[in-house]
């Protein structure tokens, strides 16, 4: 057991550093830092870059664009590109749908979607989620009806993020009413521009659009979209989850946010002391840092034995989505806390006319609405109780 | 000691409540809010209708001779509809002022015009520097013959963008954060070198940033003395937090009908996920912090009489401290039993939500207060 | 509405603290204050001082040795009583069997045991759980089967508060078998010195002598100690358990810490900065303290309803036991922090011979056990998990 | 980066989780509690003969070279058992003392007895006036001729009412809390004007308290410099924090499996407990403090080799946090899912809760080390 980095890692480490130090625009990188999103087109140009680097799917097969590097080394990139902070690669291109098709679709499928995805020349979006099915996704009812060579899809998904820029989506679809809730289900790959969807966004509480309802009408789809084989489509969903557990702590994003705030909580503003002064504010975040430290080792832990555990997931790995959602949520919290009564104005992106700016910086005024927006990431991609669910069955044996 | 409420009080409370249950439900909340100002003046006519936006002025002004319990009443049943008309920044905040310090001749001028609904106000104290130190007064008053002059910059004046007469503080002698030498006065908001920049809050109300320089008022505008304006602040400011503190209590009685309706209603794993044990202690939760935070409202309410500004500063920040936390418990439990639809801006309760927090933001967070209340050496003497 | 009180409540408070100054013996005052327990014969001597007053039962009817105190006085009593603090007058006598007798016992029964139980003539204990019954109180399992004028109970009852002192105990018994859970169970009184009945002490973690289980061979019992109807038990006890729910919040005990905690944290000891300097330790006691008087303007609302209610219970009052569970645990945790590392040694009373004493102060050697022996009041008397079904289903309808 | 156990650490692992899981079990460490010095000689001979008593001192001195990782393997499989030996005291404490600052003639003097069983060791630093400030030091030592004299005050000395030798820190010069000035000393239990009263601890170990009247130690007794002795204090705490952590992890993993054992098999309501989602949900956070903690132990172990004090000092105090932190958590919850037999004597939870507390309490309790950390900055530096 050795738990510091080898010479060559912390070698590999620089390297990144420097990427990201000479190649991200500082305009994007302010962006982030104030806590604004970025546009389509900045994530677009980005990945681009990352692509031409080759780094823009490390974790693929060298062959479709991957980099060969170990899960150490995935580990340091993913870290150094959160504190960069750089875009992440699109997660729906990279992470989910990308890995999925590597895993079970066809040659073809390879062959016309992964370099493209890899690029962004194709912007994805999922569509999992339905009105009726949060929690419990093998409820899902959107249905996909063969005919011919096509399959015609009917129904609605919900939670569709980004589904405003994207060109393609990949659906869980039921194509076997008759089967039990999670042996019907398919997974198919729809190109949004086909007749018959409709796209309609959700407001989030902070005001944003970020996610969208995605209607289907008699959506025709050609049966060569339909990935692996019919009614398997629930495996590779799991598979797709399984995927997400290491990124979903989301460690160096929160490590950023914890430099950015004893960073601002450090300066003087209008002459007052600084607030990490106070004994109580400096102690609170004290305590955050070390949850994120030991989620950061248990993160490490993780990723370590993804060589030895072959695939199998480490019980550990369950709680890292708990852990790195308390501890991004506990964050924003602070960061209200900081801005104090400059996080009251709101200044809508697009002003409405009747909004005059106020008198505050942008990281006071982003403040409140990310803490808002915040609240979703205990609850997607399998809301905390759920997550305390599967640890009580798989791990516990409760 | 008697929790009950007098027959007046129970009428009052019947009253508000009826109307603000026929004329604010969620989707005309939303349609007051895109008006102009950012609320409905129709609603404010109604107000002053029921005789609540006289409610605690003497009768001999104006008002209706209520007390603390019954603003108590109001701002609960206020805050149960989210409400966005300026009740706490025009009656609690500008008319306490004049309430607590006002001459017989402005409370005269002035308190029936507020109680007909013809005429509103707003508190403009805080600074950009002062964070949540009341002291901090940057903003100057210098006499100019028998008036005097006015400038600095005041900011998140809680509906100063439509108010019509603003409650100025502004320092007339003494240190940027001495407690004596500040003023207050009465500054008509079209006053000549005044310039406001109204916006949105967080929680959907308005607030407003407001620029002095050079504005010219009469020796009438003096509220008080010359150098007392700040403990009328306080006291204003601890009046307000009671009054908040019972408009939480009723976002949170609401928050928490919303959610369990919610949870009742909502099916997954094919029954209601109200039936989940973990969800229903989150619940639970949600109601023991409520029922917490009403206690401390009722305290709040019966400690703004108290005269000792010591003993009503630790009472305040004890409120402070469980409404605020309180609300947290409340709000981030709501939305996360709402699951995804709970952070949307089209379910009632992220409103909710958004209100509680600001409503912890606006005079100091709870931290903060337990931090003063800490210094002043807590509620219970050592024995 | 008017939630001060009033000058003649104001005067009645003068008069009980007065009492409690020149009444109570100095030394319980000292045993108290420092964490011990008070002996039996110091409890007992202590209540017959609050019986010829007349004050040892205060809520009972007049014509039984109670007060005629409304609900406000009451509160007052018992807040100054804790405040001072005294011994409260056994549970099991004054607040549990006594108030079931009173509701629901003969007249014969009213005359032979009242007055000894509000003199501490007789000492009872309580005999409602089972190894088996804890939660699930309707599952018990000691049966009474009639045999002419008499039951013969068999069986094992546990956690039996002070059985060890105990001159009668008070029991729920399965006199019909084959009925409901709920049904079958009556109320029975059983003098301890009947053959057949054995005390065992259970030892608690910190290593004192509280509880005890109590088992039943064979124990006969005269038919006249039956309290009400036959099988109609079950709505007896639940009577007992409603009537406990003002006291258990233990607001005037747990003010009486903080009081306690104040002082001690705000000496010098051995040169050293009082703790209370500590900003944190200052500012975990004020956020306290706030729990705490909202508890306790919650406890006043609850006491003041009670006239209006008419003995329908108060929503509010289901969340005393929760919050005041919470606070007395954390407040015996503050007591550990605040003895620092005095808080190692174990100092039983029983000295075994190998333990020479430790140089701490009495109330640091005692705030440990106190600790590890307050994890009951969340366990005891319904669980706070049973508390908080109970909320659930009783007050928002889940 | 790497989290494999080396083969040898495997063999280590496994020989100590075997010895313990064969004579370890609760009523066996009862027996061993009631024995003359509350715990097993004939266990600590078997400790001896397993090599663990020798591990951490190099092989030069008698002892097998063992790194932290090993002392981190050794600590978690005894406290899965809550074994009540002064493995602590005697190897990582006063024997630590030894390994970082003992002469070469010291160490092969001594070791070889440790690494046999022969000679037990305790660290006695604490005075009863210095609660957490590693500082305060108040015994004195006096040169006297070649030799010193040592006169003063211990308090809850771990384990020194049965050790055969002391480390005994002393000041030889400065303030009561210089940072300089300190010294260590070998004593012998024995030595003349050194009385000890021994007593049990809340946990059942033993500590002892310890008075100095004009003990005289010879020239050879010193360890290390007549200055540096903090330092040397210092960094075998911060060995014994790392060594505590992995202490309290074992004990955290054990607690967790009675737990979810008994409730599995506890019925009421007609069904095993653990079906309740709530006691789940408790149960799975439980979970989650033990694996924050395991992180840490791991973490706090890597960074016993970090030079820089500063820097070490911060990864120790953020351990102790989360240690203490998830030690609580995982106490308490399994007292509570336990319900009243938790709270009894007669099962093993309480134990594992009552020392998991004391660890807590041990070298300063976690909100303690949470101001030392944040009066350090933290972990991460601002950007």
């Amino acid at each position: 057991m050795d738990l510091s980095f080898t010479p060559e890692e912390q070698a590999f480490r620089e390297e990144v550093r420097e990427f990201f130090r000479t190649a991200l625009p500082e305009k994007l990188r302010a962006k982030l830092r104030a806590g604004h999103h970025v546009s389509k087109d900045e994530q677009v140009e980005w990945q681009r870059t990352l692509n031409k680097k080759g780094w823009a799917v490390p974790h693929w097969p060298v062959e479709w664009g991957g980099t060969g590097w170990d899960p150490v080394r995935q580990y340091i990139f993913r870290e150094e590109l959160m504190a960069a902070p750089a875009p992440e690669p699109l997660a729906f291109n990279a992470s989910m749908c990308g890995p999925v098709i590597i895993q079970f679709g066809s040659e073809e499928q390879k062959k016309r979607f992964l370099p493209r995805m890899a690029n962004l020349d194709d912007w994805w979006c999922q569509g999992f989620s339905e009105p009726g099915s949060g929690s419990d996704l093998a409820s899902l009812k959107t249905s996909a009806r063969r005919d011919g060579d096509f399959y015609v899809v009917n129904g609605q998904k919900t939670w569709t993020t980004l589904a405003q820029h994207a060109d393609w989506i990949f659906c869980l679809v039921r194509t076997d009413p008759s089967a039990k809730p999670q042996r019907g289900i398919s997974f198919l790959l729809i190109d949004m521009k086909t007749p018959g969807i409709t796209v309609r966004p959700i407001i989030t509480i902070e005001g944003g659009h970020e996610v969208n309802e995605v209607f289907f009408d008699d959506v025709r789809v050609p049966a060569e979209n339909l990935v692996g084989e019919e009614n398997r489509g629930w495996d590779y969903a799991k598979f797709l989850l399984g995927n997400e557990r290491v990124g979903i702590a989301r460690v160096g994003a929160s490590k950023e946010r914890v430099r950015r705030i004893k960073l601002l909580a450090s300066e003087s503003r209008h002459g007052n002391p600084p607030v990490l002064e106070n004994a109580r504010f400096r102690e609170k975040l004290a305590a955050i840092e070390v949850e994120l430290k030991a989620l950061e080792m248990t993160q490490m832990r993780v990723v370590a034995n993804m060589a030895t555990l072959d695939g199998k997931p480490d019980p550990a790995s369950s709680i890292l989505k708990i852990k790195g959602s308390e501890i991004q949520q506990t964050l924003t919290e602070l960061m209200v806390e900081l801005a104090g009564p400059e996080a009251l104005a709101y200044q809508p992106h697009g002003a409405d006319g009747r909004n005059e700016p106020a008198a505050a910086p942008e990281w006071a005024l982003t403040s409140a609405p990310n803490f808002f927006n915040y609240r979703k990431v205990s609850i997607y991609g399998g809301s905390n109780e759920i997550q305390k669910n599967i640890i009580s069955k798989q791990v516990l044996g409760l | 000691m008697d929790f009950d409420l007098s027959e007046e009080q129970r009428l009052l409370k019947d009253s508000v409540e009826r109307l603000v249950a026929d004329k604010y439900d969620f989707e005309s909340r939303k349609r007051y809010g895109a008006e102009p100002k950012g609320y409905s003046d129709a609603l404010w006519t109604q107000y002053a209708e029921l005789g609540i936006l006289g409610l605690p002025f003497a009768e001999e002004d104006g008002g209706f001779g209520g007390g603390a319990v019954d603003t108590m009443i109001v701002m609960e049943a206020l805050g149960r509809a989210l409400v966005l008309e300026p009740y706490l920044a025009t009656v609690v905040l500008g008319g306490g002022a004049l309430r607590r310090a006002g001459s017989a001749a402005q409370r005269q001028k002035i308190i029936p015009q507020i109680a007909e609904g013809s005429l509103k106000l707003a508190l403009a104290h805080a600074e950009p520097q002062a964070r949540y130190n009341l002291a901090n007064v940057a903003a100057t008053a210098k006499r100019d013959g028998d008036g005097w002059v006015l400038n600095g910059a005041k900011s998140g004046v809680l509906h100063g963008d439509s108010a019509d007469l603003l409650v100025v503080s502004a320092r007339v002698s003494g240190d940027q954060t001495a407690e004596n030498g500040v003023a207050l006065f009465l500054v008509p908001a079209d006053a000549g070198g005044l310039t406001r920049r109204g916006y949105a809050t967080q929680d959907g109300l308005r607030a407003a940033d407001i620029d002095m320089a050079g504005v010219r008022v009469g020796a009438d505008a003096l509220i008080g003395g010359e150098s007392d304006g700040l403990a009328v602040v306080r006291r204003v400011y601890d009046d307000a937090i009671a009054a908040t503190s019972a408009e939480a209590v009723g976002a949170m009685q609401r928050a928490l009908e919303l959610t369990v309706e919610y949870i009742k209603t909502r099916n997954q794993f094919g029954q209601p996920i109200g039936n989940f044990q973990a969800l229903q202690h989150q619940a639970v939760d949600m109601f023991t912090a409520l029922e917490q935070a009403r206690s401390m409202a009722m305290y709040a309410t019966m400690m703004t009489q108290e005269e000792d500004a010591d003993e009503r500063a630790r009472a305040m920040a004890a409120t402070r401290v469980q409404v605020g936390r309180s609300g947290r418990v409340v709000g981030k439990n709501g939305v996360q039993l709402h699951g995804g639809v709970g952070v949307t801006i089209e379910f009632a309760i992220g409103h909710y939500f958004k209100r509680l927090t600001m409503i912890d933001a606006m005079f100091g967070d709870a931290d903060h207060h337990l931090g003063i209340l800490s210094d002043l050496g807590g509620l219970l003497p050592a024995a």
